[in-house]
């Protein structure tokens, strides 16, 4: 058991939670890029560079800057004091926090009592030309389908987060938000 | 390895036809459609996008059951055919319900969207490895959420994808942790050495986890009680043709998929089909509780809603019920039952969908007492949502009540009363007869109530009632002669 | 304890906080966050596994560069759909999401 | 000229062709749907007649004709067509009395503008019958049950801007479905069991004797046969198609429909199925006879059941005052003694009853028909009166049929078959108490059919449609004749010393008992038949009502029995407060369950108060007088107290994701993934 381990641990559990606590929606993007480089930490110790590198570039470098933009673009005013996010009811912490017991009380004891096959010795290595021939090879679909999932979300998130335009409105307007009648409940 | 690629390429012709028509979708409404009404560009994107579902059909039809191919990552068998040929239908009608709808922007992103979802549904479909099914789940999911966020101009479109988002996000994160268990255990992400692994190793706590995770996402896809709360919100919030998807090709692929991860994939923890000699356990047990759940709860709250979209919804988590229990006499009788009821299901949903999006075209038809005088607007369109409603009630002839006769009896030909299916089966008749209360209403405020202003007629375009007839004539003929589908495995 | 023990175990650490953030949480990207964190926490499992299980392939690292770009994929789309919500409710509180309901 | 079994298929199908047609035609072709349905029916009658003179040649020989369904795996479904001199008989009987109805229908829906409508789901309600009774499968049969629950539907409800007939027609549909609830079940069970849907097929249907064997030797815990508990569950669905206390609620409202409607239903189509449908498949029935270990026989229930109908029917036509009322709770009481026959083992006595109740049933709901007509849609017996100079014709056949349903010895066809079945009563060895309620039920029958003929048809006229009445038109008439006619004379094809229908329906000899063995029953029957006129003379005949609003005379002398008997024993209020209730309780302890799974141990503290006061308040509020329709009240509140767990808020959602996950997975762990 090395000591890069448990530092690299430490750091991801630290900061996510920090990240999962502040009021600053600033902050835990910041710290939550932490725990990403913890984690890429994590899979270069483990042996498995490629993949480290790869959550570096998309988690560091693509992800939180989404997350950023996303923070900005929705801030209320320009000059709004950076983004606090408002406090959760007592109940809603609560309920939530007891929700996330019972997950914690399912699976901590499963992971700790499984009896897994270790492989003894060093770790297997795999190198990007492996990696390749196995994406060329035997994952080939898989690079299909998650061409068309990345086309689908560049597609969708474009149409989304843009603007209302003035084609936007029906042609017909039947009452908007009629969908919204009917909940009501009926007098009894 | 490179002879296997010309056996994948025929494989996913389909899908790459699709994906081409996706594309030239968008081309053509960028190049041909600048400057034009929106009517005609929507007339125009949903040709484009029909004839390419029309050729994967074909191309489906033509190619039959290919096996397994890419090293074992897609399995092509009968019932991935079937379940592949029925979505692409499923699909086509969810797609002209936009014609007669109340149309809405940018018609050629939806359409490709659609397309993109289908293809999704074509991968869950034949997917037996765990990344295939990951991927498949994770493309028509996030398909689907752009589709029921699609409407930009009402916040209930925004609200409903964001529900249906946030489930389905946490859904796939659990499930990828199942995955990530699975692949721990069995040391192999392929359904058939997942099994053979499980079959010589109990797979223990761990594998419990594993199993409960899988069985959560399974919940989620196909609206099982306790993971159904986000469809009243989506069936209500999203554009109709988007529920339309959600509610049948959605529906039809998720049962596939997780029929084939459950039953090939994780078979030696089911607790065994016939528990005659092991007793109650296993994920067998599990799912039976959640279908007995889902019956319960999903027909008594439809009987409250006045909301004519949550009434929908809620029957189809009744539905689920019965969906989760034709999964379960899978294991006993194979998949015929299981995938006669999505299928027929699916196409009377999508057709309930489309005579809504004809209805909401002129007026708002969002509660119940909106169907009012239907049948003067449109004796068609009335008489069309009565074979739909009555096939989902289960009223024979209709494929409804012979797809609930055959869910049904394989789940009482298990062990009959001494297996939990049993029971479960018992309770969903029961429940079939509660439903008729609230499918009665709606078809009371279609054809008996007369509404306070007189009706106008409306106008329904030749393609969509063409649409409607097919869609009910299909319930129909299937439930007249069911060997058509059924006679198939 | 062993290796794998232990990077299971973290992992779940790791999952369950970001499940707290989603069940906790009011702000709507914060939620979104703690979904990816789950993401990531099931990718270290592969990771671990790969590392010290018994099988023998590289499927599990190869999983792991697929669920990557689908969760940066699956981030994209949500962020959208946060910014779509803020549009009509002035608002990332996922409070404000409350109007289907019955 | 005959019909074989494999051309069986064209009885339905003709007013099925009919239906379709009739109901797709222009609205504004008003004779066209008519001549259809006429034309259906005629053609449905001549090809009954025909399979009739074919199943007659050799009645013992049962000839059937079936087809594969469908082939699933390794799997083959057959369904199929079966004759015998039973399905022979019904469907001539349904198809004479369904061309008569339609006949008379033509000239009392002469002024509606949705005729054609009508005559397409009169040909449906037909066709499905006819089904029915040709099938050869239960699932067939179940089937066109269902299409004859909907087209009986859709009749009842025909005048649907009426809300009593909407809710009538709700009703009708509801209970029904409560019985083929059991029927389905049944089904399922036999077909799981049997492994076959087919009633007979040489040796491996359903109803052959080696598989009898089986299902009567298969054991359930508690020592009851697997055919007993299937045989009581398929009769639970007959119970509720033919008004079987205690579902007989839904018959009498479904007055609601048009009169011939009513004529249809009470005679040949709906509730003949039930009756059918117990004839069908007695050998089922009665397969736990012969073990005496069986602690409760299929039949002995189906007999008490039988008895406490007809003598329940009976006592409730006594203090109703709509005519057509009084008709519809007679026919409860007769379809009782029908049930009373098959359960004391007579289903043959049942089926002859059955024939002649449906024609002199018939006869007098088109003779109410021909009178409300008259009279301007007057349907009130203290309103009416002094019909009989006016409308002679209609008297004339009405006091016929009023004969022939009381049983007036000798001449009338009510009379043999009636006799019939309190011959068999009594020779039934488990116990005495039916025939005594058979017995009881002929004073009764006697009693209200005397003083509604009396009330109707003699005295003054006391309201305005009953004083300018006048004889209804030729094509009324004329069913009416045919109708009297057969009223009289089909009893005199099952006399006891010649059983001519008897022997043939058997397909074998019937033991002929001559008119000395008989006599003494006949004798005492006859006097109680004349007690009951007696009374009926004594209450309502010496002193003629003269005024609308007079107290009924029963309830001058009786006045808690009469309110008793007008408030229908408060049958309907004791469901409400029963069933209603119960379901309601079941719901909300589902909703606490619910909760606590839902929400998580905390929410679930907070709320479990508030579920307890919700049950405190149920029990409290919901009285005694509540309707019919609070169970479905009761239903829906259920699910709007369940809707209200879907709150809106995401994160709720989420939260019961995370709960759900851990419930799975607990349970996973203690079921034992191994």
């Amino acid at each position: 058991m090395s000591l890069a381990f448990l530092a690299l641990a430490l750091v991801c559990v630290v900061t996510a939670s920090a990240a999962m606590i502040s009021r600053n929606l600033i902050h835990s993007a910041l710290l939550l890029v932490l725990t990403w480089i913890g984690l890429a930490g994590l899979y270069l110790w483990a042996g498995a560079d490629f993949v480290g590198f790869s959550q570096a570039i998309v988690y560091v470098g693509g992800v939180s800057m989404v997350v950023l933009f996303a923070v900005l673009l929705t801030r209320r005013q320009r000059d709004e004091p950076l983004v606090l996010i408002p406090e959760a009811g007592v109940g809603r912490v609560v309920a939530g926090l007891a929700a996330t017991f019972w997950v914690a009380a399912l699976l901590v004891p499963a992971m700790v009592v499984a009896p897994l096959v270790q492989r003894a010795g060093p770790g297997p290595t795999l190198t990007v030309k492996r990696i390749g021939e196995l994406l060329a090879g035997p994952h080939l679909v898989a690079v299909l389908v998650v061409g068309v999932i990345l086309t689908v979300s560049l597609i969708g998130a474009l149409y989304l987060a843009a603007p209302v335009t003035a084609e936007d409105q029906p042609e017909w307007d039947n009452g908007g938000t009629g969908r919204d009648r009917g909940n009501q409940e009926e007098p009894s | 390895m490179t002879g296997d690629y010309g056996a994948l390429g025929r494989a996913l012709l389909p899908e790459g036809v699709l994906v081409a028509t996706a594309l030239v979708v968008i081309l053509c409404d960028l190049v041909w459609g600048r400057g034009r009404g929106r009517e005609s560009r929507v007339q125009a994107s949903v040709l484009l996008g029909l004839l390419g579902l029309v050729a994967a059909c074909v191309i489906l039809w033509q190619e039959g059951v290919l096996g397994e191919v890419g090293s074992g990552a897609l399995n092509l068998d009968f019932l991935a055919v079937a379940v592949r040929v029925g979505v692409v239908v499923l699909s086509g009608f969810s797609l002209l319900t936009l014609v007669g709808g109340n149309t809405r922007s940018q018609p050629a992103e939806y359409v490709a969207l659609l397309l993109f979802a289908t293809v999704g549904f074509l991968q869950m479909a034949a997917a037996q490895t765990l990344l295939l099914a990951f991927l498949g789940l994770e493309l028509a999911s996030l398909s689907l959420y752009v589709l029921a966020g699609y409407d930009r101009t009402r916040p209930e479109s925004a609200e409903a994808a964001l529900k249906y988002y946030l489930q389905g996000g946490v859904s796939a994160a659990v499930l990828l942790f199942g995955f990530s268990l699975l692949y721990g255990l069995t040391g192999s992400i392929g359904f058939r050495e997942i099994s053979l692994v499980l079959v010589s190793n109990p797979p223990g706590a761990l594998g419990a986890v594993a199993v409960g995770m899988v069985l959560v996402a399974f919940g989620y896809k196909v609206a099982v009680a306790p993971f159904h709360l986000w469809a009243p919100d989506v069936y209500q919030g999203a554009p109709t043709s988007s529920a339309a998807l959600i509610a049948s090709a959605s529906k039809l692929a998720g049962v596939a998929l997780f029929w084939r991860l459950l039953w090939s994939g994780l078979g030696p923890t089911s607790g065994g089909v016939n528990l005659s000699s092991s007793g109650p356990g296993g994920w067998v047990l599990v799912v039976a509780v959640m279908a007995a759940a889902s019956l319960l709860l999903g027909n008594l709250v439809a009987l409250a809603q006045r909301n004519l979209r949550r009434l929908l919804a809620y029957s189809a988590i009744g539905h689920a019920g019965g969906l989760a229990l034709g999964l379960l006499a899978a294991g006993e009788v194979g998949p015929g039952p299981l995938f006669y009821y999505a299928a027929t299901y699916g196409l009377a949903t999508v057709g309930i969908f489309g005579c809504i999006a004809l209805t909401e075209r002129e007026t708002s038809c969002a509660t119940l007492e909106d169907l009012a005088g239907l049948w003067r607007r449109s004796p068609l369109v009335a008489a069309c949502l009565a074979v739909f409603v009555l096939s989902l009630a289960g009223i024979p002839p209709l494929a409804g009540f012979f797809g609930k006769f055959v869910v049904f009896a394989a789940a009482l030909r298990i062990d009959g009363l001494g297996h939990p299916a049993g029971w479960v089966a018992l309770l969903a008749i029961v429940m079939s007869m509660v439903s008729l209360y609230y499918y009665l209403i709606v078809l009371k405020q279609a054809w008996l109530v007369v509404p306070p202003t007189p009706p106008r007629r409306m106008a329904v375009p030749l393609v969509a009632s063409l649409a409607l007839v097919a869609a009910a004539a299909g319930l129909v003929v299937l439930g007249v002669f069911p060997s058509i589908l059924l006679g198939l495995f | 304890m062993s290796p794998l023990h232990l990077c299971l175990l973290l992992s779940t650490v790791l999952f369950c906080i970001g499940l707290a953030a989603v069940l906790v949480r009011t702000s709507a990207i914060l939620v979104l966050l703690g979904v990816e964190l789950m993401l990531n926490a099931a990718n270290l499992n592969f990771i671990a596994f790969w590392r010290y299980g018994p099988g023998g392939d590289d499927t599990g690292v190869i999983f792991v560069l697929f669920s990557i770009a689908v969760a940066a994929a699956e981030a994209a789309v949500g962020l959208a759909l946060v910014i779509a919500l803020h549009r009509h409710r002035r608002t990332i509180a996922l409070k404000a999401a409350n109007q289907l309901r019955g | 000229m005959t019909l074989s079994a494999s051309l069986l298929w064209l009885i339905p199908a003709t007013p099925l062709a009919a239906s379709v047609f009739g109901l797709f035609a222009p609205r504004t072709a008003r004779t066209l749907p008519i001549a259809g349905a006429l034309l259906g029916l005629v053609a449905a009658l001549g090809l009954s007649v025909a399979a009739l003179a074919g199943a007659l040649v050799d009645p013992a020989v049962r000839a059937t004709s079936d087809f594969a369904w469908f082939t699933f795996g390794a799997q083959t479904l057959r369904l199929g067509w079966l004759l015998d001199p039973l399905a022979g008989f019904m469907c001539v009987l349904v198809t004479l009395i369904g061309l008569l109805v339609a006949l008379f229908s033509t000239a009392y829906l002469r002024h509606d503008p949705r005729i054609g409508r009508f005559f397409g789901f009169l040909s449906l309600f037909v066709a499905a019958m006819l089904g029915l009774l040709v099938t050869n499968s239960l699932l067939l049969l179940f089937i066109c049950w269902e299409l004859v629950g909907l087209a009986s539907y859709l009749l009842i409800g025909f005048w649907y801007e009426r809300p009593a007939a909407a809710a009538a027609a709700k009703k009708a549909f509801i209970t029904t479905r409560i019985g083929d609830l059991g029927f389905l079940i049944g089904l399922v069970w036999l077909h799981q069991a049997t492994g076959s849907a087919l009633f007979h097929d040489g040796g491996a249907g359903a109803l052959d004797a080696p598989t009898l064997a089986r299902l009567s030797s298969t054991l359930l815990p508690g020592g009851w046969a697997v055919s007993t508990a299937i045989g009581l569950l398929l009769f639970v669905g007959a119970a509720g198609k033919s008004g079987q206390f205690p579902l007989h609620v839904w018959l009498p409202d479904a007055m609601e429909g048009p009169t011939p409607v009513s004529a249809l239903i009470h005679a040949a189509t709906m509730v003949a199925a039930g009756v059918f449908l117990m004839a069908r498949v007695f050998p089922l029935m009665a397969a736990d006879q012969g073990l005496a270990t069986v602690p409760f026989h299929a039949l002995t229930g189906v007999a008490v059941i039988g008895a406490v109908t007809a003598l329940l029917g009976a006592v409730l036509a006594v203090a109703q005052n709509d005519i057509k009322r009084v008709l519809a709770y007679s026919t409860v009481s007769q379809l009782g003694y029908m049930m009373l026959a098959i359960g004391v083992g007579s289903w043959v006595a049942a089926v002859f009853h059955l024939i002649t109740h449906a024609f002199f049933k018939a006869l007098l709901f088109l003779g109410a028909g021909s009178v409300i007509d008259a009279t301007h849609h007057e349907q009130d017996l203290r309103r009416l009166g002094g019909l009989a100079g006016r409308m002679r014709v209609t008297f004339a056949t009405f006091a016929l049929g009023t004969g022939a349903l009381m049983g007036l010895p000798f001449v009338f066809s009510g009379f043999w078959s009636k006799e019939a079945i309190l011959h068999a009563a009594e020779g039934w060895t488990v116990s005495h108490l039916p025939f005594a309620a058979g017995l009881v039920g002929v004073v009764l029958t006697a009693f209200y059919m005397t003083r509604l003929v009396l009330e109707v048809f003699f005295g003054k006229a006391r309201g305005e449609g009953a004083a300018h009445a006048e004889e209804s038109p030729g094509l009324m008439r004329g069913p009416l004749v045919v109708l009297a006619v057969a009223a009289v004379g089909l009893g005199w094809l099952g006399l006891p010393n010649w059983p001519w229908l008897q022997t043939r329906l058997q397909g074998g000899d019937w033991p002929v008992h001559g008119l000395g063995e008989g006599f003494g029953l006949m004798v005492v029957s006859t006097a109680l038949v004349l007690l009951g006129i007696g009374a009926g003379w004594w209450w309502y005949g010496r002193v003629k009502r003269t005024d609308a609003r007079a107290l009924d005379p029963l309830a001058r002398s009786w006045p808690a029995v009469h309110a008793a008997l007008a408030g229908r024993l408060w049958l309907d209020e004791l469901y409400a407060a029963t069933v209603g209730r119960a379901f309601a309780m079941l719901a909300r302890v589902a909703a606490f369950f619910d909760r606590w799974v839902w929400g998580g141990a905390v929410e679930a503290a907070g709320r479990t108060a508030e579920t307890v006061g919700q049950v405190n308040r149920a029990v409290d509020e919901d009285g005694l007088n509540a309707g019919f329709d609070n169970t479905s009240e009761h239903l829906r509140g259920s699910g709007r107290r369940y809707a209200k767990a879907q709150t809106g808020d995401a994160q709720s959602y989420l939260r019961v994701v995370a709960i759900g996950l851990a419930v799975v997975g607990v349970l996973l762990l203690w079921g034992g993934v191994r």
